[in-house]
């Protein structure tokens, strides 16, 4: 029942806050905090029960849901979906703390913003394909009203950008699961019995489903070349949804990939593994790359999510142990680091109303808890050791080095455009003389800023000091994943 | 052979009228040549033996919906429409579709080489009469109310609001 | 043996009709607005009485040309529940003309009459009749609201190009006689050939008008924006789903080896249908013409269920007929709600309508998300079964047309929550203020739109235990 | 005679009709091509009662069936291009455009 | 004592922070004073250790690990969880940098209080200071590859935060990127170099990988390629060629910071990484090869920039880099002990002459020599300790550098006399530049009177730490030369007995396959058989009695004078010769045309994505919707609103001609359609 609590708790939140009437703000972003500190206790909570040493799912739930069809309501977790449902519920949380700087059209923000959890939540925890879905593209609708009335000057476009790509993807994703349900004798939607049938199928069917799994996984991760989506929503998002865009959002792609293609089709993985490579080679380099062009640095911190998530795949593609912990490691320090450092992006765009990289100088004298913020975030995320980052990053190297020694060594190369991008935001915005432009605008950070990033600062430290904690959770899981 | 002189001219009579129907530039002179081509249609029932059917054309159509239609064009005919072309640009493609059309509808046609079936063409009243109200009772009842609605519509339709 | 007890629904609802004619005679012209309340009444007792003796076995059976089985019941109840639902939103419309209530009422119960005797119906003739008894009904509706040149003109292109369509019907429907011998469909099932071929295929055209397929389908925006919105929402369901519960009673149980052979056509239809429905809606700034839009591609994905033509695809088009009816009419409701507020249909009358009407806006976006098959929404359940049956055939692109299909379909809806949303009210715009009905029908379509979505087992059930054609 | 003469007559007649309702200006006009197209599609079936199924005059019937029905629906296009010509003073049907995309 | 070695690197991460969140931003904040506390006990550690080591009552070498965390793994298809250990290792190496480096930061803080005390981010200064000494001690102890590399990331951190430590500048800001890019630059070489470790062994611990490695149990090619990834992470680390252009910009930093990471420890991690992991080299000749001629060519060149350069801490930046040269260069020569003896004479006198440096800074407020001048007249003390580090730096006996490098040049003559000879001129130019630095600044006149007399003797707080430095200096190579002591302390790995006598990773922890195959390591020392020459008599005599006071006296005559008029026409005489080491070999040149380069790539690689990539992927998805719509359009005779988008012009340039034939909104021409539909079912079915 843990699991359900933590799924629905924000809708029933969602429900509640229609209820209240719009002028109620306060009670508004109390029930909003309350749904969602509900789904954060129990999902903490959750982890004093939860078995390290099992590979299998755990906290179970079925329920029939559509017997006609065999779709169960099927919850469960295990080392691979827990971490990712702990990120969910911490940074939707912190992002709540971040959205309490929204001052219009409240109710309706924190109506999608619940059933966003929601439908974030319900990916990592659904054990039935058609649930999956279900879930998968309940995300996307409240995400599209959260960049398009609450976003930047284009929000419109990116909305409905964001939307409609992504959507487009996750049709294909439908058909696949559809041709999966077919193909199997015992037409069940149920994952785990899809993981047992998978193998069985012929490499060429295979081959064929995983494309059309991947398609919609791609776009969501994003994978070259299915990565242009991102810079412009997250750009246009306002800071809490960008926040939930990178920590999130972009991490049902890679669990997926994991969970559907991987777990369910390892011979038309295996078929699709050098492709896979060379894509997330492209996306780290690349990414770097484009991140090393923008002068606006949301959109420089997009494309590092873009490079970040290079690093998953390459893991991923690495086939090994390491590789798979390296990327589930590399999700939740991504989500963390990202997300504060949307968040530490939207104090300054708070103040100033730009985000461009040469409109400032010299903050960090006068905003030192803001630079010095800045600063670890932006080290964690360039992949200093004692910094979450990098131990995640390394990992997925660690990984995929034994299978793809070439492929990894280019990568290794996008670490230092990574390191390039971030040292250069660093000197520009906060070395150097200070703009007299902003004399008087630039206050140090406020307390509910402070509240929103510390945490996840403190997170940074801790992981990168002491990874045991994350690890432990996903071990047994991993090893069993490559053991079959 | 007189029933190919019957045939032959009923057939020109009703296509050569048709024809005139859709072409005429006046439209007065169109609803006349549709009550031609109607009435030639019902003097084919005849020579199908189609009783009935004959009568029915004959009293519907060509006396009923023909001067129905020769009274609204008279109604809402105007002398401009003499001079105004009555036949659209669409009438090359019409052709082209008319054309088209034929190659197939004619080769199904020319394909029936079946002559006149065995039995003798019978007086059909009686045993329409008896479809009516037996096995078509129902598609007879709806028939009216088909006519009802039709009733209700021409009414709602010509019904002058006394308010406006 | 003719059985005609087994219809006594159908045969009521014009017994009611006649009645309210009577009554308009009767009534005082001051008080004729009743008779719009009697026409709902007397439509929700007929689904009552259809409902409650669904659990007889004796309400089904079979007449010389017709079939009353569980099918056709499931789609009565259908076609009676969109009556009410467009009559309840008929109540609030106020550009109906009050003293011709009982003329709209009789013809909107006639017509409901004519269709549900349609979906029963195993004859060509009778089919014929019911469905020009539904079409001239129909051209009387779209053009109801006489002073009203848009509406005038809809009446007008759909007359025209409804008349055209049934004279090619007839036509179709002649050499289907001349090459089987009997207008009936189960006994001249034997002899397919060219003619028969094309006999079935001009009747199939002469239904798609009325279920508006392509190529079939112009008449719909022209007419769907002109008519009163109840009527628009009317046709958009009511007539759409009856004939395509007979199109899959002929393709697919009376005919199946036609429905073999015309497999590809339907496909072809199915694909054309879908794509222009969709593509076409990008261009409009009316919101009845863009849902008229939208309805033509539900129409193509209904299809996709016929052109599998198994159980599953018929299954299929039953569920989405039913989840289709929901959406259409919630959004429908809505938009007579918020268009009778601005005075105008054109989508710039939404603008804002979440800060104006919260509530109507997210009923409007359930709807248009469902619409665009968007889960947790019946919708969703709907498509999942039509494309699992194409799956499941082996139409796996049919499936891919129809699943790149709804994300175009996506784009155009979302126009209209863009607006909703994104967009700030115009100048003095105040919250909409809608009457009770509208509400009701709202209410109504939208707890089936999330209840469907959430919960589709019963209707999902319901359907199977249907679907058993004979 | 062979009933490919009567169908002959018949598809050529439907095809008249199919033109004029294609090319009429006048609404008035496009209605008289449909009743030919009727009228075709009558003659059909009164000549495969004669030729091929003379035992039940189905088609004699259903014939009958066609011709109320088009001419109820005449009766409603008439009175309805009646109204309209009330309202916009004119019966060409390019004259409506008011409905586009 | 040795049991709390674990202590060391954590007790200064301690202070560090303290310092940093202790209290608000103060001048005379008493904070430091904690760092300064902590880096004592550190002292006191390492110097026991050591001191036990020497007198024989420590064994080393001491590991003891804990475990860190737990990581799924998979090697040769077998997936199990492994715990990672974090322990530390101290060989006798680690036990003398150990003390070293507690050493010199110790006297680099105290030296702080002073020199940074009136600066508004005094306290900051103190708590970057500790951590640094923090990571280096933690990369000196570590046993683990893995924490080591951390620590040496960490490192470039600090150096990277305090060379920008005066942030507000542009100089520093440009110099701290600089040197963060080209360091990250080597350590990538590194990270790779552990990657392929990893990949081979399955372990992160060195003396597991010392024992693979002695067994034989990775590839030659491996091992080439491993070592040439630890030997680019020293190269940027320790600034060798072409590298090494951070280092001389990171002089904008403070000096008391430039001394202890730019001169006396940080930069030695190269060195140190590079002997820690010498296993691998020794497997990979091809490295080692290439370790000794770049040491030699990196010699060489800073040596010739430190000979034109007039700014005194660039002067020492270039001698930094020419030491580090030689260090690197006897490693490859197979010189370990001579390299590691080098490593730690050359802390403590370059760390003194940083911080005699930064007192002459701080008295005349000018970098440049050409101002100086006299100054021994002003500041005795000052001029005696750095005198004594020049003297040290040049190889005078019985200073420090005596005799590591006189060990250098031994392993060179006996490696290959190729590298000698140049090497030996290196070492002669740096006794010329040493001399003409010390020159310029505290012989001759006084050049700049203005300065000379604002110029005073710098207070005890910064004398004191010289005098202690001076002390090493002068008796840390006579200590270690002594009786064998340096082979002791730095005993030089071998492959094939090397394996340390230490207990492997604890019993808790999950042995990998590959490293439980391995058999029973031979611990007994066997010294490879290595021939041992000295140097010929007049080379062993003739350089430190003839050679090198020969250059140095040469330097003092040119330069003794005013205005040095030798000197400056020889620079004249040699024009293209001098600008092209006044333009540091242009290499600085090369490095911006570089990052240029990058940012051209990148905003390639940006119109790529947005104008390529995008369009083709994101909207020739909705390129094709449009198409379709507007096809689809078209054919329903709908009015196109054209200013949807600029692909509507589509359906204008098709429908010119079809437009004549069908107009808009038209119910024949929606008849129009249905009568094709019929037409083509009629023909097609019936002609079939």
């Amino acid at each position: 029942m843990m699991l359900s609590l933590i799924t629905w708790a924000p809708l029933v939140g969602a429900l509640l806050v229609l209820l209240i009437p719009k002028e109620n703000v306060k009670a508004i972003q109390g029930v909003g905090f309350l749904a969602s500190g509900v789904s954060l206790l129990a999902s903490l909570l959750l982890i004093l029960s939860f078995d390290r040493a099992t590979a299998g799912f755990q906290f179970p739930e079925q329920w029939s849901w559509i017997p006609s069809f065999n779709v169960s309501y099927h919850l469960g977790v295990d080392g691979l979906s827990f971490p990712l449902v702990l990120l969910t519920t911490f940074m939707s949380f912190i992002a709540l703390i971040g959205s309490m700087g929204i001052k219009e059209r409240v109710k309706e923000y924190f109506f999608w913003f619940l059933v966003l959890e929601t439908g974030m939540l319900g990916v990592f925890v659904a054990l039935d394909l058609i649930l999956f879905y279900v879930f998968w593209e309940i995300t996307l609708v409240p995400m599209y009203f959260l960049i398009g009335v609450w976003g930047g000057p284009k929000k419109e476009f990116a909305a409905i950008k964001f939307f409609l790509y992504t959507l487009s993807g996750s049709v294909f994703m439908l058909l696949a699961i559809l041709a999966m349900y077919f193909h199997n004798p015992a037409r069940t939607f149920d994952m785990i019995e899809m993981m047992k049938a998978g193998a069985t199928w012929s490499p060429r069917f295979q081959e064929l489903v995983f494309l059309g799994l991947y398609f919609g996984l791609a776009i969501k991760i994003p994978a070259f070349p299915f990565h242009t989506w991102l810079p412009l929503a997250h750009v246009e998002a306002p800071t809490p949804i960008s926040v939930i865009l990178a920590a999130v959002l972009l991490k049902m792609g890679v669990y997926g990939l994991l969970r559907l293609c991987y777990q369910m089709l390892p011979a038309g993985f295996a078929w699709f593994l050098p492709a896979l490579v060379v894509i997330a080679v492209i996306n780290i380099v690349y990414g770097a790359l484009c991140a090393m062009a923008q002068t606006d640095m949301k959109k420089m911190v997009a494309y590092s999510s873009v490079n970040h998530m290079g690093y998953c795949l390459l893991g991923i593609a690495g086939m090994t142990a390491a590789g798979f912990s390296g990327a589930v490691l590399q999700m939740i320090n991504h989500g963390i680091i990202t997300g504060a450092l949307f968040l530490l992006v939207g104090v300054i765009y708070d103040r100033a109303h730009t985000r461009d990289l040469s409109a400032f100088g010299g903050l960090a004298a006068r905003l030192p808890v803001y630079f010095g913020l800045m600063a670890l975030t932006c080290f964690a995320s360039l992949g200093l050791p004692g910094l979450s980052g990098f131990v995640g990053e390394f990992l997925c190297f660690l990984g995929a080095f034994p299978l793809w020694k070439w492929q990894t060594t280019i990568s290794v190369l996008g670490i230092i455009a990574t390191a390039a991008f971030f040292l250069r935001m660093i000197q520009k915005v906060f070395l150097g003389a200070f703009n007299e432009k902003w004399e008087g605008h630039m206050p140090d950070m406020t307390p509910r800023e402070l509240l929103s990033v510390v945490p996840l600062a403190v997170l940074t430290v801790l992981f990168g000091v002491y990874p045991k904690w994350p690890l432990d959770l996903m071990n047994a899981t991993v090893v069993a994943l490559l053991r079959k | 052979m007189l029933e190919h002189i019957v045939f032959y001219s009923l057939s020109a009579v009703v296509l050569l009228s048709a024809l005139a129907v859709v072409t005429l530039k006046n439209t007065v002179h169109s609803s006349l040549m549709l009550g031609l081509s109607l009435a030639g249609v019902a003097g084919l029932y005849a020579a199908l033996g189609a009783d009935f059917l004959f009568a029915a054309q004959i009293m519907v159509y060509v006396s009923g919906i023909a001067v129905l239609v020769m009274f609204v064009v008279m109604l809402l005919g105007r002398a401009s429409d003499l001079h105004l072309r009555q036949v659209n640009e669409y009438w090359v493609a019409a052709l082209a579709v008319c054309g088209v059309a034929s190659v197939g509808l004619l080769r199904l046609a020319g394909a029936r080489s079946a002559t006149f079936a065995a039995a003798a063409a019978q007086p059909g009243t009686r045993i329409i009469g008896r479809l009516f109200l037996g096995e078509y009772l129902l598609p007879f009842e709806l028939i009216s109310l088909l006519l009802l609605a039709a009733l209700l519509g021409a009414v709602f339709f010509t019904h002058k609001e006394s308010a406006s | 043996m003719q059985n005609l007890s087994l219809l006594s629904p159908a045969l009521a609802l014009s017994g009611l009709a006649v009645l309210a004619l009577l009554a308009d005679m009767l009534v005082p012209p001051s008080r004729a607005r009743n008779l719009y309340h009697f026409g709902w009444a007397s439509a929700a007792g007929t689904l009552a009485w259809l409902v409650a003796g669904l659990a007889d076995p004796a309400s089904r059976g079979a007449g010389s040309l017709w079939v009353v089985d569980a099918y056709a019941q499931f789609f009565g109840m259908t076609i009676l529940l969109a009556l009410v639902l467009c009559l309840l939103m008929g109540l609030d419309y106020k550009a109906l003309p009050e003293r011709h209530a009982g003329t709209f009422t009789a013809l909107m119960l006639l017509a409901s009459s004519g269709l549900m005797i349609l979906v029963s119906a195993t004859d060509l003739l009778l089919i014929f009749v019911a469905l020009e008894l539904v079409s001239l009904s129909s051209f009387v509706l779209v053009g109801f609201e006489r002073g009203n040149p848009k509406s005038n003109e809809g009446a007008m292109k759909y007359f025209l190009f409804g008349a055209f369509s049934s004279a090619i019907m007839v036509y179709g429907i002649s050499l289907y006689y001349g090459a089987a011998g009997t207008t009936h469909l189960i006994r001249g099932a034997a002899a397919p050939g060219p003619m028969l071929m094309l006999g079935l295929i001009l009747i199939l055209l002469g239904f798609g008008f009325k279920a508006s397929l392509a190529p079939m389908h112009f008449w719909v925006p022209d007419a769907y924006e002109g008519a009163p919105t109840p009527v628009t929402t009317f046709l958009s369901v009511a007539p759409k789903i009856a004939t395509f519960a007979l199109l899959v009673r002929v393709f697919v149980s009376v005919l199946p080896a036609a429905q073999f052979d015309l497999q590809a056509l339907v496909v072809l239809m199915a694909l054309t249908t879908m794509t222009i429905g969709n593509f076409t809606a990008f261009f409009q700034n009316d919101a009845k013409r863009l849902l008229a839009y939208s309805s033509i591609a539900q129409a193509g994905y209904l299809l996709i269920g016929l052109a599998a033509g198994t159980g599953r695809g018929v299954e299929a088009v039953m569920m989405y007929s039913f989840v289709y009816l929901a959406m259409n009419v919630g959004a429908f409701a809505v938009v007579q709600a918020v268009g009778q507020e601005a005075g105008s249909y054109d989508l710039s009358s939404f603008d804002g309508l979440a800060q104006r009407s919260l509530g109507l806006a997210l009923a409007m976006t359930f709807c248009l998300l469902s619409l665009a098959g968007i889960p947790p929404l019946a919708g969703f359940m709907g498509k999942l079964y039509i494309f699992s049956s194409a799956v499941e055939t082996g139409h796996w692109w049919l499936a891919a047309a129809g699943l790149v299909n709804s994300v175009a379909s996506a784009y155009f809806y979302f126009r209209i929550a863009h607006r909703m949303f994104f967009r700030a009210p115009r100048e003095g715009a105040a919250p909409v203020v809608a009457g009770p009905y509208i509400y009701g029908a709202v209410a109504v379509a939208v707890v089936g739109v999330l209840l469907f979505g959430v919960h589709p087992e019963p209707l999902i059930a319901g359907v199977r235990a249907s679907a058993g054609l004979p | 005679m062979t009933l490919a003469d009567y169908m002959t007559v018949s598809a050529l007649l439907f095809l008249i009709g199919v033109f004029g309702a294609l090319t009429r200006r006048n609404i008035i006009g496009i209605l008289m091509s449909i009743e030919l197209m009727f009228n075709a599609a009558n003659l059909n079936l009164a000549a495969f009662d004669r030729f091929l199924h003379p035992e039940g005059l189905i088609g004699q019937t259903l014939a009958i069936f066609t011709i109320t029905v088009a001419a109820a629906e005449i009766v409603v296009g008439l009175a309805l291009l009646l109204a309209i010509y009330r309202n916009t003073d004119t019966t060409y049907v390019e004259d409506f455009h008011l409905l586009k995309g | 004592m040795i049991e709390y070695a674990w202590l060391i690197p954590l007790i200064p991460v301690a202070a560090s922070l303290i310092i940093l969140f202790g209290a608000k931003e103060d001048p005379h904040s008493p904070l430091p004073w904690i760092g300064i506390g902590a880096i004592a006990v550190c002292l006191a550690l390492s110097a026991a250790i050591l001191w036990g080591f020497v007198s024989g009552g420590v064994a080393l070498p001491y590991e003891k690990n804990w475990d860190w965390f737990s990581l799924a793994t998979t090697i040769g298809g077998q997936s199990f969880v492994w715990t990672v250990p974090v322990g530390v290792l101290i060989d006798p190496p680690a036990a003398v940098l150990l003390f070293v480096v507690s050493l010199v930061s110790l006297m680099v803080q105290v030296y702080s209080i002073s020199y940074m005390h009136d600066d508004t981010r005094f306290k900051r200064f103190f708590a970057f200071v500790s951590f640094f000494t923090a990571a280096m001690l933690g990369l000196v102890v570590s046993s683990n590859i893995l924490v080591g590399f951390m620590c040496w990331e960490l490192m470039g951190l600090t150096s990277y935060l305090l060379i920008g430590f005066w942030f507000e500048r542009p100089g520093p800001c440009e110099a701290q990127k600089k040197a963060f890019m080209t360091t990250k630059l080597g350590d990538s070489g590194l990270y790779l170099a552990l990657l392929l470790l990893y990949a081979k062994t399955g372990t992160f611990q060195l003396t597991q990988l010392h024992q693979h490695f002695a067994l034989g149990l990775v590839a030659p090619a491996a091992a080439t390629v491993a070592a040439f990834g630890i030997l680019l992470g020293a190269m940027g680390k320790s600034a060798q060629a072409p590298l090494m252009v951070w280092l001389p910009d990171a002089m904008e930093g403070p000096t008391p910071g430039s001394a202890l990471i730019h001169a006396a420890t940080m930069v030695a991690a190269g060195i140190l990484v590079v002997s820690k992991l010498y296993f691998v080299f020794l497997a990979a000749p091809l490295a080692m090869e290439t370790a000794a001629w770049l040491g030699l060519i990196t010699a060489f060149m800073a040596a010739a920039m430190a000979l034109v350069s007039h700014d005194i801490k660039r002067v020492l930046a270039f001698s930094t880099v020419s030491q580090l040269g030689f260090m690197m260069c006897a490693l490859g020569c197979g010189g370990f002990t001579a390299g590691l003896f080098h490593l730690t004479t050359h802390a403590f006198f370059k760390a003194l002459l940083f911080l005699g440096a930064g007192s002459v800074i701080h008295a005349v407020h000018t970098n440049d020599m050409r101002q100086m001048g006299g100054l021994s007249r002003r500041m005795l003390l000052t001029f005696a300790t750095m005198t004594v580090a020049v003297l040290a730096i040049s190889g005078i006996w019985p200073f420090a550098g005596f005799y590591s490098k006189d060990m250098i040049l031994v392993a060179a003559w006996n490696h290959e006399k190729a590298i000698f000879w140049p090497l030996l001129f290196t070492a002669l130019m740096t006794a010329f530049y040493m001399t003409r630095l010390l020159t310029l600044t505290f012989l001759g006149d006084d050049r700049d009177h203005e300065r000379f007399h604002h110029a005073h003797e710098s207070p005890a707080l910064i004398t004191v730490p010289l005098l202690v430095l001076a002390f090493f200096s002068l008796t840390a190579g006579m200590a270690i030369a002594h009786d064998g002591l340096a082979a002791r302390l730095f005993p030089k790995p071998a492959l094939t007995a090397a394996a340390p006598a230490v207990a492997a990773a604890p019993a808790t922890t999950a042995t990998p396959p590959a490293v439980g195959a391995a058999p029973a390591a031979n611990t007994s020392e066997v010294q490879t058989p290595e021939a041992e020459q000295e140097l010929p008599d007049w080379l062993k005599f003739g350089i430190p009695a003839f050679f090198v006071p020969g250059a140095m006296l040469l330097a003092f005559f040119m330069y003794r004078g005013p205005k040095f008029e030798a000197a400056e026409s020889i620079r004249n005489t040699f024009a293209p010769i001098t600008t092209l080491l006044d333009r540091r070999w242009y290499l600085d040149d090369a490095f911006l045309a570089l990052v240029a380069f990058c940012d051209q790539v990148a905003a390639l690689a940006f119109w790529i994505d947005a104008n390529i990539v995008d369009r083709v992927f994101v909207d020739g998805w909705g390129l094709l919707m449009r198409i379709l719509a507007e096809i689809s359009n078209f054919f329903d005779g709908a009015f196109v609103d054209a200013t949807v988008d600029g692909v509507g012009g589509l359906s204008n340039d098709l429908g010119v001609g079809l437009r004549s034939l069908v107009a808009d909104g038209q119910v024949q021409e929606y008849m129009m359609y249905a009568a094709i539909a019929f037409s083509l079912a009629a023909t097609l079915i019936l002609t079939r």
